[in-house]
């Protein structure tokens, strides 16, 4: 019979194939879904990030974990009431206004959702008032910014001046990332943590939300 | 009206080296680019700054400073020729007014330079792709669409030797397939998407450029091969990948000169000796000296068939010497010392093999630009001229290379490159010959909400 | 105990060469400098910023991201091996615990570095200078004195590789004589005072080296000819000044190796050429990769004989890529990758004359540095043991050599050049062959209160 | 007979040797010293100043044109009260704590001399009281300080700050250079003038005792 063991096996080797059998099995054994989401399915994903992050595993493969993973929840989720998964917390993520680039972007996004944060993807190219609209309708932990240009940096310092005008500021902690940024610049302009690239970012929001 | 290539440029190996070619283009100062000399081709752009009609004094200020003090630089180390590349931000393309004023800058510094030292200069000018800002991508009208080609018109008018441009046609698809190391997507992206909006796109470009006395000079597949080669160096994707679509790029950029693209090549189209043997005309290539813009692992091979050699992009922030453009002005002006050097006493052979051998057996990337390789794939890259079969053509042959290169040992490999080039492998082969066919079945593989195929000419 | 050096190390042009001399050093990590291989010698330097008890543990951060990163890169890029130079910024030699901090910092990451990577690398530890600090300065005792032996003895025992310095004996006098382009009072301070002081202070040296398993090095005439080189580049001296001033530093650098130094010389020592060809140990040399501390007429030439090739120095500042010292370790190990793969084919000869020829005509301080031009000086040289008069000969066949280049004209040169030859010329031979007879001539003309003559053993 | 043109010459030419000559034959034929100095001694040195800007003179002839002037000075400054030769303005210099780098600012002084300034060399390893006290006690119109390490550029700032603590900062304008110090870095410290060398740096001076 299938093991919780299995299922983090599963979702480690992203056999999107196999997952949903193994956890069927597991349900028709009556354990418990959340057991064999915290157990089974994040556990997996638990062991993904560190391999990610030392270079044991490419990106394609985090995803298919990720993939993996969610192959699994949409068995479990009907079996559970909305408030049993626990979100690790809110992020609202988006390129600034006049950039594009969002390769970095979306990694980090994959990385937070496998990590079990909530995340809203806010796209490239926004504007100083549309980061403030996200944060009043989501309310959400942290705000992501991302940026690859020099001429579009200071954008993320007009974004976080805009926050703090419309009191938003002490309701949120703010992250930033993109080839020109620096820690220095991140503490010029007010952020409240940088990172260099996504498995560093994720860690650094798994920090913020415990401190 | 378009060129057709069918076959190599070039029947003798020891001729496929850096600084000449068939068809070398010369500028209106005179510098006659793939005639002999390597010439360095500087880059710069603006530290950390808004740009809005506020800063745009500044902004200028900073250019007239960073350009008089590179050819100043220039001068004194006698540089043969500087190419000068002014590739906008996207807030230059945007409001084509300051792109077109930062460009009569530079354009005015080069002249003094000519009076005060001599020194001879041209400018390859390379506005922005910003039809992907609409999401999306609008990439046959609309506002982008003309503003930029707005700058193009005015700067090809201004004086400009050479326009060139990162065209993005295609990349909004390539970009998710990259991640995911989708070799099928990813040859839909460049060889069905890419392809066609270069024939779209450098047909406009061309006739501009030939309307104002401007040459057309060639595209690079930056956000698609550069792309994944960064995402390689920091580990999210296999090498062997990044290398399969360097080499898939090539029939995409090769679009530009079936148009009537001059050369020379566009600094970061790593693809560029591809084109170089099949066109014979001549390349930009930036490898260890554009490390302030990359790190890569090509930084000594890239300059084995380079006819400019470029910094590829560095802000004006101060270095300990002096501006940090100026330190790269400085070094890719040695660099070509010692290249032209090498010419001068015969020894270019030796010497690019010499590039070639630093590189070629430490990473696949670099492997795929050995001149031996480019040669062997290009030849058959000229048998069709289908631009979407070349490029499944591209990346099946460059599966194969790499699988033959790996098992005789003869090129570090990562243990899991087998594994994922035999992915590769399937995956080609899956792919049908026929364009029309591949789109067929690809519409239910991809996100149809990502591009408008119309924008394509697809339905 | 004193190393006489009579002959040169070197009967053959050809052997003479990048990468290997008769006398080579291994490091504890097993790299053998001057065996064959070129390796990358890295420099690194903080932003600005404040030294004290509060930023101090910032700096330390910085260090260690500084050498993480750096490390890392060689690694991914399979760098043979690393020589890390660790230069105080003086704040930490004034406050000794600040250098040893961070000197044990960096032995650190070297070890993860060779345990997580096998990466092998070796430190240079070089304390400042700075008995200058007090005016006049006081050279053989006093709190700057005791705090830099204290810094040099404990990072020795803390397992440095090599020891070095860029000792400014006699540079208090010879300022003065740089900007007065005064060749009397230059060899008057090189090689009276400086040679007194560099026999005095690396006996010390070498003793406090040998007493704990570490390496003395080799001192640099950073202060007197690098000075005179940045000065001719900014045109405020001529050119043919600094070429001069060069060679005459060569007898004051070379006590430091009849002291016991084993090298691998300076990096920033371009009289380096010489103490190899006289002493046939291993030089670090830089060039074009050190452009970001400092631009150079020599940027190719300086790796001729580079047994380590260098940047110098960097600051900790973002670039598009990368930290600067991660950008420069990538330019540092490309460039060796080149240079050593023309050894593996045997061509490290013909790649060592392209150097040279790419930069040797173009202006005499490249000229002074040929390796011919070198061992022809390097020959007379060795018939003296007198450091004094070794001094003034250097100058002399200098102004030789430059006069009888640019009359054949293969050395680019200013009209004003042999008018300022021949003025050296006049100066050099008012000089007497005797340093005590010289000194009681100059005591008129020097400024008596910039130095003490008894911290030179004078009276 | 001499001219002052001669003179001039003579300055530009840096014959030391000469210029007493010409300056005393100037003097027996009842020209004013004044007008000696002015357009014989400094007009030669004005002529001196952008050669050497455009590098058509090196360091060592302009000081043996600043010493020739200096040697018809000498003639010339008994003959006249000390008012009467007009000083462009007054200016302190100095390394700053920490920092022995002392060339540049030695050229910069030899310059602001042949150019009329009166200068006051303050030395290298200047701490910051010390230039507080040397603004006290000369009254100049512009402080100069240099530093060549990015571990003492920060020691301008500070210096500035104890300036403006003591209230001296706006009696004086404060120019700062060296090789680490930038246009922005000056503008951040709230410095008045950068310069790159010695002969902007006495361009400068000149825009600001004229502004
Ligand atoms: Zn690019
Ligand atoms: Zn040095
Ligand atoms: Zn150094």
């Amino acid at each position: 019979m299938a093991t919780l063991n299995d299922v983090s096996q599963c979702v480690l080797d992203g056999e999107l194939d196999e997952v949903k059998a193994l956890v069927q099995q597991l349900i028709d054994a009556g354990i418990d879904p959340i057991t064999i989401i915290n157990d089974g399915l994040i556990a997996g994903m638990n062991i993904v990030a560190p391999l990610f992050k030392s270079g044991e595993m490419f990106v394609p493969e985090v995803m298919e974990s990720a993939d993996t993973m969610n192959e699994g929840m949409k068995l479990l989720k009907p079996l559970i009431t909305d408030g049993d998964i626990p979100s690790k917390g809110k992020i609202i993520i988006g390129t600034v206004n006049g950039d594009l680039h969002d390769i970095g972007k979306n990694l980090l996004i994959m990385m937070m959702e496998s990590r079990g944060y909530t995340v809203v993807d806010l796209g490239v190219d926004i504007k100083e008032e549309a980061f403030v609209a996200a944060v009043k309708e989501h309310k959400p932990d942290i705000v992501g910014m991302s940026s690859l240009l020099t001429t579009t940096m200071m954008k993320m310092d007009s974004t976080i001046k805009q926050l703090t005008k419309e009191g938003l500021r002490d309701q949120i902690k703010i992250i930033i990332g993109g080839a020109p940024i620096t820690q220095e610049f991140a503490e010029d302009i007010g952020a409240d943590g940088y990172s260099e690239d996504a498995s560093t970012a994720v860690e650094l929001c798994d920090r913020m939300m415990t401190a | 009206m378009v060129k057709k290539f069918n076959q190599l440029a070039y029947s003798n190996l020891d001729d496929f080296v850096y600084g000449s070619c068939p068809n070398p283009v010369t500028t209106k100062s005179g510098m006659v680019i793939g005639g002999g000399t390597v010439y360095p081709e500087i880059n710069f752009t603006l530290p950390g700054m808004d740009i809005n009609d506020t800063t745009i004094k500044k902004a200028c200020t900073i250019y007239s400073n960073i350009i008089d003090g590179v050819l100043k630089r220039a001068a004194e180390l006698y540089a043969p020729g500087v190419l000068v590349e002014f590739e906008t931000v996207p807030d230059f393309t945007e409001n084509p007014k300051y792109g077109i004023e930062v460009n009569r800058i530079l354009l005015n510094s080069m002249k003094e330079a000519s009076e005060k030292y001599g020194l001879k200069s041209a400018i390859r000018t390379t506005p922005n792709d910003l039809r992907e800002f609409s999401r999306p991508p609008i990439m046959r009208h609309g506002k982008y669409w003309d503003t930029m080609l707005e700058l193009f018109e005015q700067c090809a008018k201004d004086g400009s030797d050479f326009i060139s441009i990162e065209s993005t046609g295609g990349k909004e698809i390539h970009d998710g397939a990259l991640v995911k190391a989708d070799i099928r997507t990813a040859i839909f992206a460049l060889g069905v998407l890419g392809v066609t909006d270069m024939e779209f796109l450098w047909k406009h470009l061309v006739g501009i450029a030939k309307a104002n006395n401007c040459y057309p000079a060639g595209d690079s597949a930056c956000g698609f091969a550069n792309t994944a080669m960064v995402l390689a160096e920091k580990g999210f994707i296999p090498h062997v990948f990044a290398a399969v679509i360097r080499v898939a790029a090539v029939p995409r950029g090769l679009v530009a000169f079936e148009q009537g693209c001059v050369g020379p090549g566009k600094d970061c189209a790593y693809e560029g000796p591809y084109i170089k043997a099949i066109t014979g005309l001549p390349i930009g290539m930036e490898g260890k000296s554009a490390a302030g813009a990359h790190l890569s692992p090509i930084g000594n091979i890239a300059a084995a068939l380079a006819d400019t050699w470029s910094n590829e992009s560095i802000q004006q922030v101060k270095l300990l010497s002096e501006m940090a453009p100026v330190v790269a002005m400085e070094q890719l002006i040695y660099d070509c010392r010692l290249m032209n050097a090498a010419t001068k006493k015969g020894q270019q052979v030796m010497f690019r093999d010499l590039l070639v051998d630093s590189d070629a057996a430490l990473d696949v990337q670099a492997y795929v630009l050995r001149p031996d390789v480019v040669m062997r794939i290009s030849a058959e890259l000229v048998k069709t001229q289908d631009n979407f079969l070349r490029t499944k053509i591209a990346a099946k042959l460059t599966v194969q290379e790499l699988k033959k290169a790996i098992n005789e040992g003869i090129v570090k490999s990562d243990r899991r490159d087998m594994k994922w080039l035999d992915k590769m492998d399937k995956a080609i082969d899956s792919i049908p010959d026929d364009a029309g066919e591949f789109y067929e079945q690809m519409k239910s593989e991809l996100d149809m909400t990502k591009f408008i195929p119309s924008e394509y000419g697809l339905k």
